[in-house]
Formats: structure tokens, C-alpha cells, sequence
């Protein structure tokens, strides 16, 4: 597969050198100090990826999942959400997080092992983390009905309809629960948004494993539209979403965002990827970093300075130091807990073994 | 009192139901206009609109992965599965994701899913339309299993499934669909616990543990005993996940002897665990093993043999025979 | 969804009236000898058809599951195969394997419940019969890959290549294996054409539930070409069928056939279609019927003949007889046979609850 | 003899199949250039071929689909499931065709289909990377379930499993991949049969059943035992479809006393057939009830408490002063 090059078949707002270019069909309506905004969100959001790298190499998480390079696809998706849209992630979308005001030293229980996924900063309209690929695709159908059943689609009054966006990448688009979501979705015109990051690589496998063309052009075989978006151009990202949002929430249905990216790490930190890509590959990705080429723009443009990025860098600092602190400090539950936790109703099997379980560890009590 | 045929109460059991709650909705293939191809939703979309008894399309993790989007905004989707055979393409949507979300939530997020799934053989069916997987879902925690072998119990059960804020698993016993029964529409509640097993009949030589379609079986296998001077005690258990080992076991410990009776394949089937249960509890207090009587270790048979394959009065008798001369 | 239209998107050879139109890209290259053995396929197909029918009216069959109308997609895209291709079939396509060479006696067993699928005149490239949905899809292209490790696709010598054929309803398009059919096919170039007869309902559902755009734009979607193709023509099936085939047999990869036809029955014995449609489409399409087209055709260029027609009527009354007096012949098997038909290595356990079982059988000697 | 990581034996048994017979493919998703996410493909792709080594798009459904349209023209597909927890999407191909074609054929196809699933907890994962799903395959019939507990049994169980025309679940406890042990790759067969249970340390006292990550813990529970002068048979299962009754049925009417231990939920997990087959067949030389040391009936929980989820020693030997004290 060729590199996509700018045009009406993907859409780039913002060049890697940091120019701005014109689209056809998509323009960028903020201002350079929304910009500026989204360019701290995508410095802080490496920040948290980058410490919890380093937080599983000194042993205190047992997996990360980095975004590293993605920044640009989460940030600028993410803040085309507004209430009372619905966000549904797969397991790498941290920046997406971020938006949505989870705390980040959440993010890290599930990767700890301290917990599941349920954050207590989750707001409502976040979804879990999920990691059976493609699983979450028909849940976010499944709320995308129920937005329509509540009433809020498709309204006269714009500001009071939502729709929901989901995430997943491009290895994802093979299961066969990604394929049943875009028949749902279309069959019932449900107003959701499937975000695919495409960030070249499921695992080791490269892209075109999975499909012989764009990804995007999937959706036209299912009845709805699909676009490709330069996914390391927060601008572009933005205004496609913004797009494919708005009109989801007007009730005309479903559509396909092919964010185009790159997994400029590993894929865990379980993960060797000089086993299956060249180096020389992540060194054309990286001259189209997401964060340099926004920030070269509003340097350029004087939409920041240097001091305003040392300021960013500090605070980045005191967001690292607040992850690792928090980190160290989850607290660890006890193994009973988990046992009222399965159902609403808990069964006496359940509640008997919780108390053969604590008896048990008990009659260690002296001898421990 | 009104005699209602098991599908007929279920039909009017999830019509209480809907009429109850707004938030409860069906979902599945052919459930509307032709109301289902055991016409059990028949006249239910005519009744309360497409937005709410869903025509899906033909896809059961389709069906199951949007359900759970549906119930984490508040709604009760009961989605139909059409026959058992077919429940397996949404295995992962039910056992990774609707049986945990609540564990994954950190016990926060309930999950008011109904499957309704007509199961079992003796229909004279083709493949796949006659299976009895309920071992594999009551080995899912997170997961209700429920089975009704009565139109009243079917009456009630459904309608206790969908009140309930945990998923459930409801098997229904498709050869009994055309059984008809007493219902009471107009008690206000139901007399039983959904996971309560019942005694639906008392002995005292032998108890027999079965549920769904083999309770009519067992009854009949009771009924025939009792001439010959045996005392058999047949227990319905109702709900597979949890068991109700209080019923279970005490019902043991009074005769001394079980027999669990299914149409599941033998191996790991409910009698497995039932059977480690009683032997374990009532050590000292059984006086035969407990022996089990089930659809052999195959996959289920062309119909022309399926009488052979599934349990029935005799191998129920014989099995009794067996325990009592131990 | 509006009618389909002769024309590139439409292939159709033979119009409801039996003329012959011009395709852009078609065309027959047969004589009408060759259709008129088509005729004669088609009618035979229907006559199994509706003999089995009145067997499962009669109680000697448990269900059954009619073809009538969808003839002519099931005989022209038969008719389309040859040595080495491989055929995978549905539960419905009764003409494929009449065309296949399996004695329709053995079609029956199933629905008897005499028996599974093997039937003993099954030739080796034909798949058993699948009954659950898609499930079939993935066999083919699993079939198709092992085509190309036999190396009998995209040798010089085209005669020696083959490619696999694969039957499914549109119904079936919405299950994720279907999809991921479409994914393996493409992915590896599998030799497999994805022949779907959208006989415009699945059971009850009408084919718009599965998709709001005609199905045979899905395969763009995926990377290869979809045609769709006038299924009650079967000039134009054989026609489509045969380019397809020839395709993957030269190692070019999938293809997607919808042929457009209409289930005139009931999806089976045990259906009632008058709970989920109108008489007049019923109607509308009994004008369309494939089998009066063709035979119109030929009468009027003189390939067949009353005398023709009637010979035929014999024969297929022949065939008639001889399904019902095969049917009734069906031996019944033992159940103790079955034991043995689980694994080629049969464990102890199942060789002891057959011996059980044998015994107990036994014990009523005396008794019945 | 040569040692080697279980790992590694699995690597080695793949390898000689391979190169044994030409019908033998495997594929899986990042089995290739990676050689699968716990490197035991690692090389292969080199050494055989993209045709031969297939890495497959990320869809287990499709995995399982065409190896069966594969095995169906005489090749032997070797599938690996990257982690137990996504064997689910491949549940109805798995369960409705791999297990039942040859069935539906009359008896007459082989389904020689391998399907390699590391399982099992311990290893500090996220969700969905540390179940047991065994007792799943085992309630099927048609599949057969084996699991090598040491790196000489993987290195032969593989190539077993390969070289059987029935399909094969083969779980590899993954905790136990890089433990280390003898191999003697010189040797021209297995001196075991792939359905066999083996005796892995005799004894007088009681007898514990198990298999797979559980097999090394209830070798230690046992060493331990000796020094407080208790006498514990180990039995490693290996197969869990078949199982062996005659070796622990042997074993059990020796000893008097039968402890399973697996890490599988307990409700239905293999130690209640086991449990059922043993009361059933030696019920008057049982002197205490079978007990079941497993884990609990919760979905796996966070790895910061796996350890109290999972049977360790201790727990096991509780279960032994209980049996002994009954
Ligand atoms: C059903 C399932 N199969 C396999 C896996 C193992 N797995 C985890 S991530 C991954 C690759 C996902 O690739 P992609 O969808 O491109 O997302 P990315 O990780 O690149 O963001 C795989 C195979 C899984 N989590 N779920
Ligand atoms: C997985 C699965 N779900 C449901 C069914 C029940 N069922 C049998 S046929 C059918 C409709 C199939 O429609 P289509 O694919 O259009 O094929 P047609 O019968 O029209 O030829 C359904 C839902 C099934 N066999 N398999
Ligand atoms: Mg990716
Ligand atoms: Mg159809």
C-alpha cells in the first residue's frame, strides 16, 4: 500500500511541516489558541504514556499500552465530544481519556493490577477500557440505540442530541464483531461515529494483513460513509469528527473515520517491534510526529513561546510526578471484595466460599 | 385460574412485562411480525411498537454485543436466541462481556439481560435445533441460569428474569411449549424465589433432580414407580446457576439416594457437579452413589434415533432400580 | 430498495419474457442445446423440489427446505463448475447438488432424520450441507487456500486450475464469518467465489433489515469485486458464475455474486410466509419465474418442443416416484452405530456407554 | 537428553512435525516474524514458509473456519489462540463444525485440527489473559483436551496431537513455559499415549488429580507432605477429554482419598466429573468425599490478588488434612 497523499480521499488540515493546508471539504474553525489548548493535551497526554512506560520498566505495572504517536487521533477526536455524546474506548485511548477528565493514575489499576476498569473519576459517558478486540464495537451500537430511544437524535434542537464515538484499531476491522457493528448500525441508522485508528500494525501484523485497501472504503460496502484523516494532524482529526459527529446526532446514521497514524512504540510493553519493522520506518513516521508539527505551526505563528512551553514542561513534570505517586499509592483490595462484586444479587455459593476464603486466611493469622 | 400453554404464558409474561416497564425491550431474528418462529413474541411489536420488539439482523453476537450497549443505558433488552444450536456465535459476547461487566465495573454497573433460549430435543428437528448447552453457561460466573418446566413456572420465571439486575440465562424447554397448565393471571407476585428449586412432587425411596423438559418425564417416571410401591421424590430445580443446594441437599439426606436426570451430554453436564455436591455434603448419609442419566457423550443424533438417545421413563426406571438395589 | 435494472450494475441476459437482451459485458457463448439441458436441470430441481415438499406434507420427512424459484441461480452457476473446483453449498441448494451428481434420495436423510450429511453419492468436491448461518464461508475459503497449496491455482495450464464456490442467502451477510470470509478471501487471495442468493428474505426478515444497499457493493468494501446478476436468468448466472471462476481459478482472488432472485415458497416447511408479506409481491414475482422465461425462449426459437416438454414431464414424474419410494426406503440406523462415528480413535467411554446402551436395549427383548 | 524450556519443547515438537509431513500448516495471529507472542513458532516462518507458517488476520472465528475448510483437503492446521480469554470469538466454529464433522459425515471425515491455547493465570496479566477454559471443550463431544504439565510431555504431546485425525484442544500453561527439564529429543516415539494419565509421584494417602500449572504445585504440596510423613500420589491428568478412569480410578481406590485440584472455576470444572465418576465407581472404597480444590466461582480477578484466587500449596494441603481427617 502506498502512503495516501493529501486530497479529497484524506483529509490533512496541517502539513508535517506545520503549514496549514487547504481542504476541499473540511476546514478548521478555532481559533490558534484552541490549538495551543489541544497542543498541551497532546504533550500531556505522551507525558502520562511516557511515565507509565517507565513505571512498567521499574516493575510497578505488569503491561502499558503506549499510544505514543497517536496523540494527534485521540486529541483531536476526543474534543469533538460534547454532551450528551458517549465515548466508548478500546485499551490504548489514554489521550481520550484525558479529554473526558478521567484521572490519569486511574488508568493505571487495571495495568497494575489493582482493579478492573470501573475509575472512580469515570464519568458516565466513558465506557471501560476493553480488551477483547472488536467487543466494544456493538456495545457502542448498542448505546447508539438507546441515545435513539431516549430521544436524543435527530432533535430540532442540535444542541440537545448526542451520538457515540468508538475506538479500535486497524487489526480490529477483521473481527467479525466490527462487521456485525457496522451492519447494526446501518440496518438501524444508529448514530454513532467508528473511529479507527490505523496505526499500521496489529501486533506484528502489518495493515495490509488485514485489508488489501484502505480501511476506510469499508464502510461504503456497508451503506454508510467512511473518510481518511491524516491522524497525526489534530485539525484535521478534529474537524472529521466534528463532521461525522454532527451529523450522526442529526440522525443520519453511522460513519467510518480512518484516522491514519502510527504506533511510534511498542505495541505493550511486552512488545519487540525490531522483530517485524525497520528502523528506517520509524524514522519516517518520525518527522511526521503529531506534537512537533503543531507546534512548529503555533510557534511559527506566535500562538506560543518558549516560556509558554517551559510552563507546559513543568506542569508535565508535576503530572509525572503526580502518576507515579499515585501509582505506588493504589491501593490494593482485598480478594474478598471481589466476591460480592460478580453479581447484584449474590448467590450463597458465592457469599459461602467468600467465607471459607477469609477463614481460611485467617487460621494463617498466627502462623503468618 | 387460565389454562395457558407454556408459550402462550411466556407470550403473556413478557406482554406483563413490557406493559411494566418501558425500559424493557425484545430484540432478535423474527421476533416481530412473525413473533417468533415458536410465535412466542406473537403480537408483541403490534403491541408495543419496532423501537421496542426489534426485528434483528442475523447475527447473534449482534444481537447480544448490542443488548449490553443497550442495558448500560438503563434499558432491559431480552433478546430471543431462536434455537439453542445457535447460541454459540454470541459465546463471547455472553461469557466475556455481558457475565462481567459488573465485575469489571467493580461491582457498580448491573446488567439486566434476559437470553431466552429454546432448548432441548424430542422435536424430530435437524441438526443444531436440539441441543442442551446449559453446562457450559452455569460454569460462567456472572451468569444466572434459569429453566422453567411449567407454563405457570414460565409465567413467572420470565417475568422475574427481566426484573432482575443480573443477567439470565432462560432456558426454555421447546418440547414442552404445547404443554398446557394452570396460570394464575391475576396473583400479584410469584410464590418462589427465581432461584429456588421445588419439590414438585414428594417420595421417599429416591430423589430424582432434574429440570426443563425432563421434569414432565420424571414425573411420569415417579407416577409409574409409585405403583409398584417406590416412593420417588422429584425435584425441579429451577435454576441451574446458582443450584439451590439447600433443597438439593436435604431432599438427599431424607431418601438416601439421587438421580439426576438430563438431556445434556453426560460429561461435565449439571449431574457432574450436582453429584460432587451431594457427595460431598452428605458423605455418611447416601446410601447408593448418586448416579446420573443423561444424553449420552455424543453429539445429538438424527431424530429418527433420538428416543434412544434422550432419557426417558424406562432408562429413568432402571437407573432407580439400580440405586435402590445398591 | 427499488427493483434492479438491467444494465452494468444488473446482469441479465433473458428478460421475464423470455427474450434475449445485450450485456455491455456478458454474453452467452452456449448453444441453446445447452440451455435447453438447463431447462431440463431446472425442472427436474423443481420437481425434487416440490416432491419433497408433499413428502413433508405427508409426514414422511420432519422438515424441508424448498428452492422454488431460485432455479436458475442454482443451475447457472452449477453448471459453472467443473473438475477440480470444489462446490460448498447452503441447506437449500437441492439444484446444485442434483447438478453435482448427488442422487436426491440422499438429499433427504437429513430432513428424514435418517442420517446426517454424508450421503453416498456425495462426490468428494461437495461440502456437506451447513445449517448454521455463514458458518460454511470460512470452510470455502479454508478450502480455497488449500487449492493454492495443492497448486492448482494460477498454473499456465488453465484447464488444470480450480477455484471454490461457496452458497450462501442474504440473510447470511450479517453474520461476523461471512465478513471474515471476505477478509481471509481477500487477504490471501483465496480461488473462492461467494455466490449469495438474495432471495430477498431471511425467514421473515426482508432483506433490507441486513442492508440498506444492494449486497453485492459489500465485496468493494473488502477489496474485490461484487456483481450482482439477475438469479431467476440462468443465461446470465451461468455467464457471471463462469467469468468469477475463471478469475480465481487464474489466481486473481474472490468475487461476490448476489444473484437477485425470490423464495416463492416458504423458507421451510414449517413457515408461514403469509404472517410477513402481501400475496401481490408473491405475485409480481411469479411473473419472473425462471423456468417459464427459458422455456418460452426455447419454444419460440424452436429448441424444444411439446413433444419435448412432455418427455420430460415422464421423466419427472419418474424422478418423482423414485424420491418418494427412495424416501420411504430409508433405512433407519441403528443408535449404537453413532458411537462410533464421533472420533476416527473412539475413547473407552463412549465404547462403554454403547455397550450400556446395547445391553440395556437388551433387557427388553423379553419385555417388548 | 537435552534441557529445555517448555517453551522451547513445544518449538522443537512443531518444528519435527513440520518437517515430518508436509500436510502439517500452522497459523495463527503474529505466529510469523514474531513467532507468536510467547515465541513458540519462533523460526519456524523462516525455516517453512509463509505458506506453511500463516499469519492470519485478527480473527479467531476465521482462524478456526478455514483451518477446517484446510483439514477438510487433507491438511493438518495447527491454530494458536494468542490467550485463553479469546478463544470465544471461535466457540461456535469450534463447538458447531471442528467437533462435529466427522459426525455429520457419517464417520467418514477426519478433522485432524490442532488448536494450540495457552492458558491458565499466574503471570500478572490483565483481564481476559489468565483463564481456564477447559471444562468448556471437555462438555463437548467430538473435541478431545489435552495438557502437558512438563517440557518432554509438551515436546511429545504436540507432535501427538498433530499426528491424531481427531481434533485436539492442546492448553499449554503458559506460567509454566519458560520452567525448565529434560527432553530427550533422540527418542523415536512417546513412551505414553496422548490420552494417558500418568502417576507422576506415588503414594499411599491420598491421591491428588490434576493437570497442567497444577501439576508442579501439587508436587511440592506433596514433597511437603513427605516431611510431615504424609504419603501423597500425584496424578498428572494430561488428557481432559478423554479422561483416564483406570489410572485414577486405580489410583483412588488405593489411596481411599481424591483431591482435584485445577485453577478453573469451580462449578462445573473437570473436578466435578471427576468427583462424579469416582463416587460413582468406587463408593464403598472411598474413606472420605472427594474434595475439589479449585478456583473460585469469580471471573479472574486483578493480578495483585490472583494469588489468592489461584490453589497454591497451602490450600492444598488443607484439603489433604481435611480428606485425611474426615
Ligand atoms: C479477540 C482477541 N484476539 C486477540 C487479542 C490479542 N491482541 C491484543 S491487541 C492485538 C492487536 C490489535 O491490533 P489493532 O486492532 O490494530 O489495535 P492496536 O493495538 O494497534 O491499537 C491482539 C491481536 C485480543 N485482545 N482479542
Ligand atoms: C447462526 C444461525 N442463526 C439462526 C439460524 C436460524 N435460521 C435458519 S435459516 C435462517 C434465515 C436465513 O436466511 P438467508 O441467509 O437469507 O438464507 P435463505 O434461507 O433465505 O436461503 C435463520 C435465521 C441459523 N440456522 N443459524
Ligand atoms: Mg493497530
Ligand atoms: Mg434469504
Amino acid at each position: 500500500m502506498t502512503e495516501p497523499m493529501p486530497g479529497p480521499d484524506f483529509v490533512q488540515l496541517l502539513d508535517p511541516q506545520g503549514n496549514r493546508v487547504e481542504h476541499p471539504d473540511f476546514s478548521y474553525s478555532g481559533t490558534d489558541a484552541d490549538l495551543a489548548a489541544d497542543l498541551r493535551d497532546m504533550i500531556l497526554a505522551r507525558r502520562i504514556d511516557t511515565e507509565a512506560t517507565a513505571l512498567q520498566r521499574k516493575g510497578e505495572l505488569g503491561l502499558w499500552a503506549p499510544l505514543l504517536g497517536q496523540e494527534a487521533s485521540q486529541i483531536g477526536s476526543a474534543r469533538a465530544v460534547r454532551d450528551p455524546d458517549l465515548i466508548v474506548p478500546s485499551y490504548r485511548e489514554h489521550g481520550v481519556a484525558w479529554c473526558a477528565g478521567i484521572d490519569p493514575v486511574d488508568l493505571l489499576t487495571t495495568f497494575r493490577g489493582t482493579g478492573m476498569t470501573d475509575w472512580p473519576s469515570r464519568p458516565e459517558n466513558f465506557h471501560f477500557y476493553s480488551f477483547v478486540i472488536g467487543t466494544q464495537t456493538l456495545h457502542a451500537v448498542g448505546m447508539a440505540m438507546a441515545q435513539q430511544r431516549d430521544g436524543v437524535v435527530g432533535n430540532s434542537e442540535p444542541e440537545a442530541n448526542g451520538a457515540t464515538i468508538v475506538y479500535f484499531g486497524d487489526g480490529a476491522t477483521s473481527q467479525g464483531d466490527v462487521n456485525e457493528a457496522f451492519i447494526f448500525a446501518a440496518s438501524f441508522a444508529a448514530p454513532v461515529v467508528f473511529f479507527c485508528q490505523n496505526n499500521q500494525y496489529a501486533i506484528s501484523e502489518p495493515m495490509v494483513l488485514q485489508s488489501k485497501i484502505p480501511l476506510y472504503r469499508r464502510a461504503a460496502g456497508f451503506g454508510f460513509p467512511g473518510i481518511r484523516v491524516d491522524g497525526n494532524d489534530v485539525i484535521a482529526v478534529r474537524a472529521v469528527t466534528q463532521w461525522a459527529m454532527e451529523r450522526a446526532r442529526r440522525g443520519e446514521g453511522p460513519v467510518l473515520i480512518e484516522a491514519y497514524t502510527y504506533r511510534m512504540g511498542a505495541h505493550t510493553t511486552s512488545d519487540d517491534p525490531t522483530k517485524y519493522r525497520a528502523s528506517t520506518e520509524e524514522d519516517s513516521w518520525r518527522a511526521k510526529d503529531p506534537i512537533e508539527r503543531l507546534k512548529s505551526y503555533l510557534l511559527r505563528v506566535g500562538a506560543i513561546d518558549t516560556a509558554w512551553l517551559d510552563a507546559l514542561a513543568s506542569e508535565s513534570d508535576a503530572l509525572a510526578e503526580r502518576l507515579r505517586a499515585g501509582c505506588l499509592a493504589l491501593p490494593v483490595p482485598t480478594f474478598e471484595s471481589f466476591f460480592g462484586q460478580v453479581y447484584v444479587d449474590t448467590p450463597e455459593l458465592l457469599l459461602r466460599q467468600r467465607d471459607e476464603q477469609l477463614a481460611y486466611e485467617a487460621s494463617f493469622e498466627g502462623a503468618r | 385460574m387460565t389454562t395457558l400453554t407454556m408459550a402462550k404464558a411466556l407470550n403473556a409474561g413478557l406482554r406483563k412485562a413490557l406493559a411494566a416497564e418501558p425500559k424493557v425491550l425484545l430484540a432478535g431474528e423474527d421476533i416481530g411480525k412473525l413473533g417468533g418462529v415458536f410465535r412466542v413474541t406473537e403480537g408483541l411489536q403490534a403491541e408495543f411498537g419496532r423501537d421496542r420488539v426489534i426485528d434483528s439482523p442475523l447475527a447473534e453476537s449482534g444481537i447480544l454485543g448490542t443488548a449490553v450497549g443497550l442495558a448500560l443505558r438503563g434499558y432491559r433488552p431480552v433478546v430471543e436466541i431462536q434455537f439453542d444450536g445457535f447460541v454459540y456465535p454470541a459465546f463471547d459476547q455472553i461469557v466475556s462481556q455481558v457475565s462481567r461487566i459488573r465485575f469489571r465495573s467493580g461491582g457498580t454497573q448491573p446488567m439486566p439481560i434476559v437470553v431466552r433460549i429454546p432448548y432441548g430435543g424430542g422435536i424430530g428437528a435437524i441438526e443444531h435445533h436440539s441441543e442442551s448447552p446449559e453446562a457450559y453457561f452455569a460454569h460462567t460466573p456472572g451468569l444466572k441460569v434459569v429453566t422453567p418446566a411449567s407454563p405457570s413456572d414460565a409465567y413467572w420465571m420470565i417475568q422475574q428474569a427481566i426484573a432482575a439486575d443480573d443477567p439470565v440465562i432462560f432456558f426454555e424447554p421447546k418440547r414442552r411449549y404445547h404443554d398446557k397448565g394452570e396460570v394464575d393471571l391475576d396473583q400479584q407476585s410469584a410464590d418462589l424465589s427465581l432461584f429456588s428449586a421445588r419439590v414438585v412432587k414428594p417420595g421417599t425411596h429416591a430423589t430424582l433432580l432434574t429440570y426443563g423438559p425432563m421434569v414432565r418425564t420424571c414425573l411420569e417416571a415417579a407416577m409409574l414407580a409409585e405403583q409398584e410401591g417406590r416412593s420417588l421424590e422429584v425435584v425441579d430445580l429451577r435454576s441451574l446457576s446458582p443450584l439451590d443446594d439447600a433443597v438439593i441437599l436435604e431432599s438427599v439426606r431424607r431418601t438416601g439416594r439421587a438421580i439426576v436426570v438430563h438431556e445434556a451430554v453426560g460429561t461435565l453436564g449439571l449431574g457432574a457437579e450436582i453429584a460432587a455436591r451431594i457427595q460431598q455434603n452428605c458423605f455418611y448419609e447416601l446410601d447408593a452413589p448418586v448416579l446420573r442419566v443423561t444424553g449420552y457423550d455424543l453429539p445429538y443424533p438424527p431424530s429418527k434415533v433420538e428416543d434412544a438417545y434422550l432419557p426417558d421413563l424406562d432408562r429413568v426406571l432402571d437407573a432407580v432400580d439400580r440405586s435402590l438395589s445398591w
